[in-house]
């Protein structure tokens, strides 16, 4: 069986991959696409963390984790095609008459 | 006891509240009345606690304000005898003041904001005279200022007045600065900010820090009661409604740095050094006062500058470590100022806002015979002329300042006694030119017609007048066969102890060379400045007038503040606030600011707006961050 | 088992709240906007009476939430922030017309998640509760529709509170992965917690209680989502969602053992040095009222974190750290309440009053708002009798006491620069408007009552703080 | 046992391939097809690592719910969606290749550096080197334990879920505000903003 570091350090590297996505692109549905790798890499800790202490408490952690993600998925999904609709552009970087 | 002191202390609170929330709601009447009866109140209040307390000390909490940590400040106040007597002093005076503001302030509309200023003022007066906590004290100390700052200014749309206002305030905030460091000081110390405490341990003190305290307080006080070099802004402080200049500069607010002195007295006491400091900086400022006096036209003028003179005695007692006799000075000098300024605020007022002295003469004596007679009862008690009060409270000045050891204080006694001639001769020249003789400016003489000040105004003299002169009484020396009834009182005082008995020679050698010394003064002012005086005349020609500018602008001390001191700072904020003339004078201090400014620029400008920046610093901040845990933890 | 449920009793009354509004609004006929509002009133008040009243004691279900004093004291702070972000914003939103079950709902459940999260002994809880607080807010804030930058601002917080939150999540999975513990105390106090891999967490979980409470360098959001969103939600994201991170992080804090104290404590010594240094320094040149707030409440998170880095002492630091939260809920709602309330008579009612030429005169065209927002300004700046004074004394001497020198006196400068940019503000409320003003009146009681009971509190807590002070150290003890 | 490894490093390279391909891909429909490869992948390493149920829910939530709901936002973008520009091309800046190449260098560089510094604190730990040991929570069990402790956070999660379901109805809704809200009191602007807007 795998040793424990490995699969934390797959996590690790699932989550640099998501917040590489988040940071690289400027597609708002990518960034959130990203910050769903970066959960399910969370996941992936719990879980292998779990087998490591012989507990359920990270499994169950992860369906929080599910959980969460549905929602904010939900929440971002509807304000991204609201914003879209509104000002017809889903890159991030437009969005920036705030400032100063 | 308690509640006596809370209700003495919140009658002209609830009165300044009061006009400050229902004011403009209620008709006129009643904002008087509630003014008024706010401060008579707080003036029983002070009988009932003077009497019940029997010149015993009293702390009395009243709660605790806040409480972090090991440092608290309690609002507790401290009732003992000085208190006591103070606060009797204060709404007596203010109570006069509040009935014959009544009068003064009829046409004016300010009328709610005037008296919401002048409760207020009371209020803060009576915390600085009872807060045994220094920062409730400080509090108070704040409160005056910011309330004089108001009624100085309080006709602010005349730019003049506005400004004159703002000088009080900051010459005062100067002091302040001295103040605050001495409480920091005393919390380290002491690691406790109770007046009683701090005065039970002062000797702990080494002697040189006991100078540092000596002079930092004098400082603090040299601003608030207007001593040298931060005597500047009394005399501007005229600009205010006169009650206003009798309650500040007679019996309220300059008062109260001399008796922030007396207060904490122990705690410099010890040092001949601080001492010393003390009384040259009384001296000095009675004598400067005193000539600067001499030769002012306008009559609230020298009222002012004989305050600061008279002042300065109060110093020149603390100096000598006589604070019985700087606390009677205080009391009978509230008194005949009040009532000097009183009286001429119903010249004033008589004559339509006239306030140059060459204008009057005979013809007010005539008309007014009411507020001629008060004026002389105060003259005569400002002059020391016996046996009025301000001859008793001089007289032991000079004593403890003759009998003090040491050959300097000697000569400080010599300055001191030539004030007291000089003060008689500018005294009488008031007098002599407000009310005898005709006016120098015949030709606008039929215009104006002497108007009769309400009889609120002129009835409010009298009980002052006869305590000009009878108000010695309090402190009779043994000599005129009296008990010395203050000394008893203040017995118990820090400092306030005996210095032995003064010998009689001393004692009746003093009173009849002050008693010459008046009377030789009021004869040149009358040889000088009578109706058919040498010297009655606004300016004098040739070698003179240099020497009569030189009095007449007071050493130029104002003159000197503005081109060494005001100047630059002016110009410093005039480069600040408009950019153009950036290639000014100090420009350390302005690339100082600019670099501020420029750092904010630079902060505005990582704030772009745009939301991949935002994410990238999210995501170096992380890294960052594991980075320092790293080098911590040193796996790096 | 009776006093588990004692123990979440506020958070039921906050969730069937939130619930009843919305079925009021999903069947009842034209929406009752009156009703809702009551009943959102009426809920979070009743939360907050009985998190006073009912003493639960103990951690029920399983060590997930904390019944303690200290919880049930940040509950009823939270209950009174949301009941005065529902007065303040009750006209607004009516004249804006956003108000309905959605609006009042939904600052039910975020108030409901700040409950969890300040309460939460459990990283699950906590998380949940972050969360609930985040989705909740992501809507509240771009809830006007027709404000373009409220969409701006609702997008812009989402993203990076979403990235954030993923970073909090892998920092708790990678605390959970180093010691097996799932209890937040007891994570922090594992055996085995001196170990790098939980020290990854720990600066995971950091940089996302960082981003919550706009921290230095991740605060770049705060400005730009405050001025988006309306003035009454921005109060209470930057008052409730900051405190309740503040709570938790005061619980972990206080709750770290020594030897990673010692190691994550110069990071947070760093981010409060930064945080207070970059937020009063770039509020100089603000020219918008509610990016100047948000700068100024960036600043006052530092010195809230400067304080807490002391707060592991004799309990001076704790305690000056819930004082000051407590004065801060009120002083930055006041100053936010008092923008939504002179926004109310913007004619195009679609952005509010912001610019800070707006601000001219306003001390005279309306007496009470403008008062207000100087009282309020001038207890964010620190200066007597208000409580903020009181509160920064009590976080200075704390970090004085504990031996934190440097970063009080950065801290201290911090002030002192601080003071200019609210002196400005209050300066030019009260300048000479150009035009003559017309005084304005609030219509109905919402806007009026909260005014007032702010300024009440601002001042009381300047005159008599010692009440709240003793309660505090009850809290403690 | 190394039956099992070799799964487990199997696993681990389709997922990062995967994974890597998603968020490189400038056509989104493609990228979602590679990330549900991956959220596969990933439920099956939840099987290995011994949750059934999880690697149940991982395929079901992930790979179909959500995956299907960004499929169909994005089938209903229209414009940008599927096609979208990389980085660096926006209208204030045509043709300027250095700053493109910052755009996209300077987070690799971050990402890599974030990489590195959290593998090292992976690998300095001594107790990561633990084997595991296969086990397996069969559903059954998770579900009780799931609901005897965690019964409360599974209820703050249902809140959870009907915010967001609340938040996406508001938002997705047509109008401005609350466009079928009854008649409020309101001021005399914004009514006649009201017209104005009709």
């Amino acid at each position: 069986m795998a040793v424990y570091g490995q699969v934390i350090l797959l996590g690790m590297m699932l989550f640099v991959i998501g917040g590489a996505c988040v940071l690289i692109r400027r597609n708002l549905i990518m960034i959130l696409i990203g910050v769903e790798i970066m959960l399910n890499a969370a996941g992936i800790v719990f879980i292998a963390a779990s087998l490591r202490w012989g507990a359920l408490d990270g499994q169950a952690f992860v369906i929080f984790i599910m959980a969460v993600a549905a929602a904010e998925v939900a929440v971002g999904l509807a304000l991204i095609v609201y914003c879209q609709g509104r000002s017809g552009s889903i890159n991030a970087d437009t969005y920036n008459t705030l400032k100063g | 006891m308690k509640p006596i002191l809370l209700l003495l202390m919140l009658f002209p609170l609830l009165g300044g509240l009061f006009s400050a929330l229902f004011g403009r709601r209620v008709s006129r009447w009643t904002v008087e009345r509630v003014a008024c009866a706010g401060v008579i109140l707080s003036f029983i209040m002070a009988l009932i606690a003077f009497d019940s307390s029997g010149g015993k000390h009293q702390i009395i909490t009243f709660f605790t304000w806040f409480q972090v940590a090991d440092f608290s400040v309690l609002m507790d106040v401290r009732f003992d005898p000085l208190a006591a007597f103070m606060a009797l002093t204060v709404t007596f005076v203010s109570s006069l003041i509040h009935i014959y503001s009544v009068g003064y302030m009829k046409h004016d509309e300010g009328y709610v904001r005037y008296f919401c200023y002048l409760n207020l003022f009371v209020f803060s007066m009576l915390v600085i005279t009872l807060a045994d906590n220094l920062v409730f004290l400080f509090l108070g100390w704040e409160g005056v200022g910011f309330c004089s700052y108001g009624l100085i200014g309080f006709w602010y749309k005349d730019m003049k007045n506005a400004s004159a206002g703002r000088k009080a305030f900051l010459l005062t905030r100067i002091g302040d600065v001295a103040f605050g460091i001495a409480i920091g000081l005393f919390f380290l110390i002491f690691n406790s900010l109770s007046i009683t405490y701090i005065n039970g341990h002062a000797d702990i003190l080494t002697p040189g820090t006991m100078t540092l305290f000596g002079l930092l307080l004098l400082w603090a006080a040299a601003g608030k009661s207007a001593q040298l070099p931060l005597s500047v802004w009394l005399p501007d402080a005229m600009a205010g409604p006169t009650p206003v200049s009798a309650l500040i500069h007679a019996a309220t607010m300059v008062t109260a740095g001399v008796y922030l002195l007396m207060r904490l007295f122990p705690v410099f006491s010890g040092s001949a050094t601080a001492m010393a400091f003390i009384a040259v900086a009384g001296t000095l400022t009675a004598f400067y006062g005193a000539c600067a006096a001499l030769m002012q036209g306008d009559i609230k003028r020298v009222l002012a500058y004989s305050t600061i003179s008279q002042l300065g005695y109060m110093f020149l007692a603390v100096g000598a470590g006589n604070i019985t006799a700087g606390m009677f000075h205080l009391v009978t000098h509230a008194f005949f100022k009040a009532l000097l300024f009183l009286a001429a605020g119903c010249v004033i007022h008589a004559l339509h806002e006239e306030q140059n002295i060459f204008r009057m003469g005979k013809k007010l004596r005539l008309a007014l015979p009411g507020v001629y007679w008060p004026f002389l009862a105060g003259a005569a008690a400002l002059s020391a002329l016996p046996p009025t009060a301000g001859f008793f409270s001089k007289d032991e000045i000079l004593i403890s300042t003759f009998l003090h050891a040491g050959i300097f204080y000697k000569f400080l006694w010599f300055i001191a006694i030539l004030t007291a001639a000089l003060t008689a001769l500018y005294t009488f020249r008031l007098f002599f030119i407000v009310f005898t003789g005709e006016s120098l400016y015949y030709e606008e003489e039929s215009e104006k017609s002497v108007e009769k000040p309400p009889p609120n105004m002129i009835a409010t003299l009298w009980p002052l007048g006869v305590l000009a002169i009878f108000a010695g009484l309090l402190n009779l020396p043994a000599g005129w066969g009296g008990g010395g009834w203050l000394s008893e009182y203040f017995l118990n005082i820090p400092g306030a102890a005996h210095h032995g008995e003064i010998p009689h020679s001393v004692e009746n050698g003093m009173a009849i060379a002050s008693a010459v010394i008046g009377i030789f003064g009021i004869i040149c002012a009358w040889f000088l400045y009578g109706p058919k005086g040498l010297l009655r005349r606004p300016d004098l020609p040739g070698a003179w007038g240099g020497l009569f500018d030189l009095l007449r602008e007071a050493f130029y001390l104002d003159w000197l503040y503005r081109r060494y001191i005001a100047w630059p700072f002016e110009k410093m904020a005039d480069i600040l606030w408009n950019r153009v003339d950036r290639e000014g004078i100090d420009r350390g201090l302005y690339s100082f600011a600019n670099t501020f400014m420029l750092f904010s620029q630079i902060l505005r400008e990582w704030t772009s707006g745009r939301l991949s920046g935002y994410l990238f610093m999210l995501f170096m901040g992380l890294t960052v961050i594991l980075c320092l845990l790293a080098i911590n933890f040193s796996i790096l | 088992m009776q006093s588990d449920w004692i123990v979440i009793l506020p958070h039921l009354f906050l969730a069937g709240g939130g619930l009843l509004i919305f079925c009021i609004g999903a069947f009842w006929k034209n929406r009752p906007d009156g009703t809702l509002f009551i009943t959102a009133l009426l809920s979070a008040g009743a939360a907050a009476v009985e998190a006073l009243a009912f003493s639960g004691s103990g951690t029920p279900f399983a060590g997930m939430v904390s019944g303690d004093s200290f919880s049930r004291f940040f509950i009823a702070l939270f209950c009174g922030i949301s009941v005065i972000t529902l007065l303040f914003s009750r006209r607004y939103a009516l004249h804006r017309r956003f108000s309905g079950d959605e609006f009042y709902g939904l600052i039910l459940f975020a108030t409901l998640g700040m409950a969890l999260a300040a309460g939460a002994t459990h990283w699950a809880i906590l998380f949940l509760g972050v969360e609930l607080l985040s989705i909740s807010l992501y809507i509240l804030i771009a809830i006007h529709k027709s404000s373009q930058a409220a969409n701006e601002a609702g997008i812009k917080y989402f993203i990076m509170g979403s990235a954030a939150s993923a970073i909090l999540l892998f920092g708790i999975a990678i605390l959970y992965a180093s010691t097996g513990e799932m209890g937040i105390v007891e994570s922090l106090n594992a055996p085995d917690s001196r170990n790098p891999l939980f020290l990854l967490g720990l600066g995971m979980v950091i940089t996302g209680f960082g981003f919550k409470i706009s921290l230095v360098p991740f605060h770049l959001w705060t400005p730009d989502v405050y001025q988006g969103a309306p003035a009454p939600v921005a109060g209470f994201l930057s008052t409730g969602s900051k405190i309740a991170m503040v709570a938790a992080l005061l619980r972990i804090v206080t709750g770290a053992s020594p030897p990673v104290w010692e190691v994550i404590a110069p990071v947070i010594w760093t981010l409060a040095a930064l945080t207070i240094i970059v937020g009063n320094l770039t509020a100089l040149v603000q020219d918008h009222i509610k990016r100047l707030l948000a700068y100024s409440s960036i600043a006052q998170m530092g010195y809230l974190l400067m304080a807490l880095l002391a707060s592991r002492g004799d309990g001076a630091g704790a305690s000056a750290v819930i004082f000051y939260s407590v004065i801060y809920a009120f002083m930055d709602l006041g100053a936010f309440g008092a923008v939504s309330l002179v926004s109310l008579g913007e004619p195009m009612a679609r952005a509010d009053r912001d610019s800070l030429t707006a601000y001219r005169g306003l001390g005279y065209e309306y007496p009470f708002a403008g008062a207000l927002l100087a009282v309020s300004l001038l207890s964010l700046a620190g200066l007597p009798p208000t409580g903020g004074f009181i509160g920064k004394f009590a976080l200075f001497q704390a970090a004085i006491g504990a031996d934190y020198m440097a970063i009080a006196v950065i801290g201290i400068i911090g002030a002192i620069i601080s003071i200019y940019y609210y002196i400005k503000v209050i300066a030019v409320l009260y300048m000479r408007p150009t035009r003559v003003p017309t005084p304005h009146t609030f219509p109905g009681f919402s806007g009026p009552v909260a005014c007032a009971s702010i300024f009440a509190l601002i001042v009381l807590m300047g005159i008599l703080p010692g009440s709240l002070l003793e309660v505090i150290a009850v809290i403690l003890s | 046992m190394w039956l099992y490894s070799l799964i487990f490093y199997l696993l681990a390279a389709v997922i990062l391939s995967s994974t890597l391909l998603a968020i490189t891909r400038r056509n989104l429909v493609h990228m979602v097809i590679y990330l549900i490869i991956s959220f596969f992948g990933t439920g099956l390493l939840f099987f290995l690592l011994g949750a059934p149920l999880l690697a149940a829910l991982e395929v079901i939530i992930y790979a179909g719910a959500i995956m299907v709901l960004f499929l169909f936002i994005i089938m209903t973008t229209p414009s940008e969606g599927d096609q979208e520009k990389l980085k660096g091309e926006d209208p204030t800046c045509q043709s300027c290749g250095p700053i493109r190449l910052l755009h996209t260098g300077l987070p690799i560089l971050l990402a890599t550096t974030l990489l590195v510094v959290a593998g090292l604190f992976i690998f300095a730990d001594p107790e990561i080197r633990v084997a595991l040991n296969p086990a397996m929570a069969s559903p059954a069990v998770f579900g009780r334990f799931l609901f005897e402790r965690y019964w409360f956070p599974v209820e703050v999660a249902s809140f959870l879920l009907f915010v967001g379901l609340v938040g996406a109805w508001y938002l997705g809704r047509d109008g401005l505000g609350a466009g079928s809200m009854a008649r409020v009191p309101q001021s005399e602007e914004a009514e006649s903003e009201n017209r104005g807007e009709a």
